[in-house]
């Protein structure tokens, strides 16, 4: 079995120095490396389109999917190894896509044969590139308050609503949509609606950011006419395959935060502050505030690194991301409010070489939101005081 | 002296805050930034603020000003900061006056009577680093015949490229870091040698940094007593730092206020979103925290205006306090909101903007706290 | 009218030194040196009777009190002369007590002719000592739940139950208590009842704090009789008395916190700790969180005499009380935790002569009563919540 | 290794915790101070700890030990902590056995089975100041023909007048804040010279001073090599950190169960107040403190165990996030019990006041935080 592995690890290896361009070996340098592929999409390269052309051919795309979907069929282990050969290398991820993160492992567990069929082979070969829309101006966190609503014509829907901070949405061309189909009921009136951006009432709109442009989208839905077999699940039971993408969703988020993202924080204030004749950081009340903030971040790195080995091995309360996505998003919040501190008048420009744009302070403010999307913090120590310590309902 | 305003300063404020509400209100701001204009305010409103007064607040009614203190700016500068209305009023009618009341009188004749009507704009050119550091001053001042002679640069100078005049502290003798051997000088922004570059900063407001290539100047640009400018240093400091915790406490006022209103109507799992507890809690705390800020800022003020031997100190609590509350205040604003705070159409963030900069700027939290430490000799 | 106050000023100078004895003139050393008064006081010394007795002669226990009362009759302006005067001297002050900074007051507002001549002229001489009966074990800030009942036997009332709280009840002569007369209603049922702490089935135990001995009692009422006419105020209107002295209470409490209390937290740091090669506190984390506490301390005492002038020129929110009490106790309490730190394991010793039998970290664990006693802090920001910021109720 | 229990790990947890509740629940400690036992621990529990082999969890199996690790003492500890559990069991059974694992054959047999059996009791006696400052030696070992001879004086040495050996941390040569010159003694209490001075502190636990005035000892107690026990200082220290934050991981976690059963039970206004959500709020984000303090906890085991590189600095965040944690924990469990919570009759404050000594025992969290930023070069 060991060894079986040991086999399939020098395949991967071998294939992968033969067929992984070495340009795509290189760690990416903006958004733009990013490959999303879809109709619309520009590849930045030749290798790009090539990375991802030789990569869905084995299904290596979506390694754990099954073969008859555009998937590699690989067992967990295979898949493991695949990612460690691909770090090893220093391979770049062939395709990022909301298809394969989010809309994927829905369609699996809910799909119908004919919709996995249809959908989830073009999701693998980068075809078609998918956008969410739960949120709306009334209903953020709140689901049940959903107004977008599909009226059932006999043989389609009738879809007319407006949809928030949709990812990409200007740049999708499919997208998976919470719709009410029963104004009776609140949670229970809700459908999961798959349909093609390009549908006649389908308009979208980027949001400006308080930290600059964003990939979000308002998106319009004006008497967009969906065929009713493009719903996932039952009717009136889109909330559960909504809960089931959340769950997945919180767990990314929540890898998120503590250490990992950008410049070390003490050597980025040593480089803007210097030192102090005893050696120390010259801001001595700075110093002491990123040092407390150090003492947590180093903390939760060990967090993070127990809820990922308790998730792999299935210990996990199925509230736990909420904990991992609100402490570490607070935590990201309090760094680069220490990054700015650090930074000081320089790190307020906006619109400067030096500052690149204001590179610091839209990334400030760009943090704010993680508290906010993919569930409020609020939402998240609610969820926690309820499942996790089963306080009683107010 | 009661810790709150007296009827005088109540009847000013009831002048000021329809006056900012209704002249410079948060969409003035942003019609400034969508036309990317150049300046970062308006010359007509600054015009407006000199016939209306606010300008000469702090300058003597002899040289033509309403002859009233730093609480009376502090008052300005709060309807200032709720409206987020952009202005050199900080750093041209509290600190380059403060600065002009240690200059002989041709010197204020030479720049007052254009502040009191609104036509001039004043900048301070004080910091050489990025962290505020004013106990260390570089810029050279070398004597050449009757004048002097500047080198070095300034950064952080609000509205510096628009600024008629610059105030700037220059090492005239002795080491980076003495007490001693500080010169203020009064410098137009025309004289040769001075070249300003701007960046426009997270506000929208614009910050230069000035680079002083050989200055020359003649001794009528001296503020006070050449190499003895640390105590008009220090005061022009604290003076702003006071009037920048009353345009925090604004800016977190006009926040909070939003908010409030914000939170009343909002509703969530069919309830309004200001009826949840931990809501409720966390508005309460933040309403003591600003409180407490006001309290402190208005201290200050009074302690400038008496003279009082605590001035200094009563500044750095007050910039410190008003600093992290304002922090506070923005925080929970754009939390609370929630998506749509963090929307550029919406104009909770343009508080949080504003905040960081005033929070900065003399000065950060950390750098008073510190301050403070050293004052009380620890 | 300046020139009487003079005249009056020099008076009451004049009687001062000739009258207050020359040891009430020094600082009180000890809880010992308070002159409670009450049947059962034992004075400290003959100087503490004698000033008691003179004072009490001319009104000044109680100087604004109304002379038929056994006040003082003065004017606001001479009541605080003669305050100016005693703090001149050094005076301290003659008579503590909860009749006259609670009780009294409240007389003066509901009691009938008979109750004020009755009760006032006996607090102010200091032969009656009363304690106040509010809080109960399953009513704590929440006097609707108030249990302890008092039964209307037709000529009194017939009085059971159970009071915490009860500070100084086994020292006391009297005690105002709340007690239910009405179980029909909440709030509405509840009347102001006074009576002797000697009546047959009082009975009074005190209570341990987690810091040690304390002033606090539980106090037990098994069949007590109180004659229907020791109601103050209208029957099942107590809570309308309660409220008025809860008011004065908080204002009271909301006075401490603050700088005022104790040594200064940086000099008994520096004590501590000595300091590092740049002559700061030798101790750079702890210096930085002694430096924003300081700030917040400096700005509370802004906040305190902000407080206090508005209060006499009668421009407070009545809501503001609560924040006083609560940010006060808050800092008071982090103030504590901020000295613990600074005393190192010397200020972890309980019993030792070197630390005073453990005075700092009794101390320390007492503040954590301030954020509960008098209101906790959870009311206080629901108070701010509703009636200041009006917040809808959940 | 994966960052949770194994099975072999889960197996002695569930070993430990019925026997600590079981054995020495809160009211065992109730009981001892009641009746102001001098010692401040129960010798007869300390021989079942013995008897159930959680004395020997790190003494190696050829020394009679369990041969377990740092993760098997916290396991041990933890649940001391949640019960309160008084012991010398952290300064005997995780740091003495650390130390002697850097002694020779002879020290080992000496001290080992003793310890092992539960008969013995070691203390550590490593401080000087009342503020942990373990850089600084001072307490001097001058050579004395085949010997030394002890003089200075050591504080805060947890169950110092009960211990049969004291671990001693001593200066044999250069200045007091030199890295090398610092020699480790097993100083048996009963040596002539040493005297000792105890105080019940806060929690009812005991801490002694210890003066050592002129103490012979001959070169067998030393432990390592001469001038060398930096290393072996270190290694004790970030063991008994670790521990530590075991402890106070145990002590948080008993003082919020316990609150979180009164706020679901009591009533206030009609309505259970764990309802409220500010307080649901509040419980939640003390549940996040602690998961990540656990986490740290154990990761800082784990890299004492595995020997790794980081377990200096693992220690020091382990115990500064878990005082950090559990001082929240406590606080919080005071406040929500409401006046209950203050009357010595219930336990809660024996939560509130067991932290602080644990928090401040080998270096508080703002120790640590300083500690971590010079690790880190700041």
């Amino acid at each position: 079995m060991a060894d079986e592995l040991e086999t399939f690890r020098r395949e991967v290896r071998d294939w992968l120095e033969a067929n992984c361009p070495s340009e795509m070996r290189t760690p990416m340098r903006s958004e733009k490396d990013v490959c999303w592929g879809g109709r619309n999409f520009t590849f930045a390269s030749d290798a790009q389109k090539q990375w991802l052309e030789v990569m869905a051919q084995r299904g290596w795309t979506v390694p754990d999917w099954p073969k008859e979907y555009g998937g590699g069929g690989l067992s967990p282990a295979e898949a493991k190894v695949l990612k460690q050969e691909m770090a090893a290398l220093g391979c770049r991820v062939p395709l990022q896509s909301f298809g394969i993160s989010m809309l994927g492992p829905a369609l699996l567990e809910y799909g119908t044969e004919e919709q996995k069929l249809e959908h989830l082979p073009k999701i693998a070969r980068g075809e078609i590139r998918w956008c969410q829309g739960y949120s709306e101006p009334n209903a953020g966190s709140d689901l049940a308050s959903l107004a977008t609503s599909a009226e059932d014509k006999g043989d389609h829907f009738l879809v007319n609503g407006q949809k928030v901070w949709t990812s990409y949405a200007d740049q999708a061309d499919w997208i998976f949509c919470l719709v009410r189909t029963d104004t009776s009921q609140k949670q229970g009136g809700i459908s999961f609606l798959l349909f093609d951006m390009e549908s006649e009432g389908v308009s979208t709109k980027p949001i400006l950011l308080i930290s600059g442009s964003s990939p979000f989208c308002e998106t319009f839905f004006d008497d967009v006419k969906v065929p009713k077999d493009q719903v996932l699940g039952e009717i009136n039971q889109g909330w559960t395959v909504a809960k089931y993408l959340l769950g997945h969703e919180r767990e990314m988020i929540s890898g998120m935060g503590g250490r990992a993202q950008g410049p070390s924080l003490s050597e980025y204030a040593l480089g803007k502050l210097g030192r102090d004749e005893q050696g120390r950081l010259d801001d001595p009340v700075l110093r002491a505030r990123i040092a407390m903030f150090e003492v947590r971040s180093h903390a939760f790195a060990a967090m993070s690194e127990r809820f990922m080995d308790r998730l792999k091995a299935g210990r996990i309360h199925p509230a736990q991301p909420s904990m991992m996505k609100y402490y570490g998003t607070e935590l990201n919040k309090d760094r680069h409010e220490l990054l700015m501190a650090a930074g000081g008048s320089d790190a307020l420009e906006w619109e400067s070489e030096s500052s690149g744009e204001g590179k610091a302070a839209r990334a400030w403010l760009r943090t704010k939101a993680n508290s906010i999307e993919g569930g409020t913090s609020e939402i998240q120590l609610n969820i926690i005081a309820k499942r996790i310590l089963e306080l009683p309902e107010g | 002296m009661p810790l709150f305003l007296d009827e005088t300063q109540e009847t000013l404020a009831d002048t000021v805050r329809p006056f900012m509400a209704g002249e410079a209100p948060v969409a003035h701001l942003r019609a400034l930034r969508d036309a990317d204009d150049p300046a970062g305010f308006s010359r007509d409103l600054w015009r407006q603020f000199g016939e209306m007064g606010f300008t000469g607040v702090l300058v003597d009614e002899a040289d033509g000003g309403l002859g009233m203190g730093h609480v009376e700016a502090g008052i300005v500068l709060e309807e200032i900061g709720r409206n987020l209305t952009p202005s050199p009023f900080l750093g041209t009618a509290v600190g380059a006056v403060e600065a002009l009341r240690a200059a002989d009188a041709a010197l204020k004749q030479a720049w007052l009577p254009g502040i009191v009507s609104g036509e001039t704009v004043a900048a301070l050119a004080l910091d050489e680093s990025a962290r505020h550091r004013p106990q260390s001053v570089a810029l050279k001042a070398e004597r050449q015949g009757n004048g002097f002679r500047l080198t070095g640069t300034k950064q952080f100078v609000a509205f510096g490229h628009e600024a008629d005049m610059l105030i700037v502290s220059a090492r005239s003798s002795g080491d980076v870091a003495d007490e001693d051997g500080v010169t203020l000088f009064a410098v137009p922004r025309s004289q040769p040698g001075v070249s300003v570059v701007s960046a426009r900063l997270a506000d929208s407001s614009f910050a230069a940094r000035v680079e002083f290539d050989g200055v020359e100047l003649d001794g009528s640009a001296v503020i006070g007593e050449v190499d003895d400018g640390r105590a008009t240093l220090n005061r022009i400091l604290s003076g702003v730092r006071a009037g920048a915790s009353s345009e925090m406490v604004g800016v977190a006022e006009g926040a909070s206020a939003m908010t409030l209103d914000y939170i009343k109507q909002r509703k969530q799992f069919g309830r309004i979103i200001g009826s949840y507890q931990a809501l409720q809690h966390r508005a309460a705390h933040l309403y003591s925290e600003m409180e407490v800020a006001r309290a402190a800022t208005l201290k200050a003020q009074q302690s400038l205006d008496a003279g009082s031997a605590d001035e200094d100190r009563d500044a750095s609590v007050a910039k410190a306090m008003a600093g992290m509350a304002s922090s506070l205040a923005v925080r929970e604003a754009v939390q609370m909101h929630g998506g749509i705070g963090m929307t550029d159409e919406y104009d909770v963030g343009f508080f949080m903007k504003r905040q960081r900069v005033l929070a900065e700027m003399f000065g950060d939290a950390d750098f008073h706290a510190d301050r403070l430490a050293r004052m009380e000799g620890y």
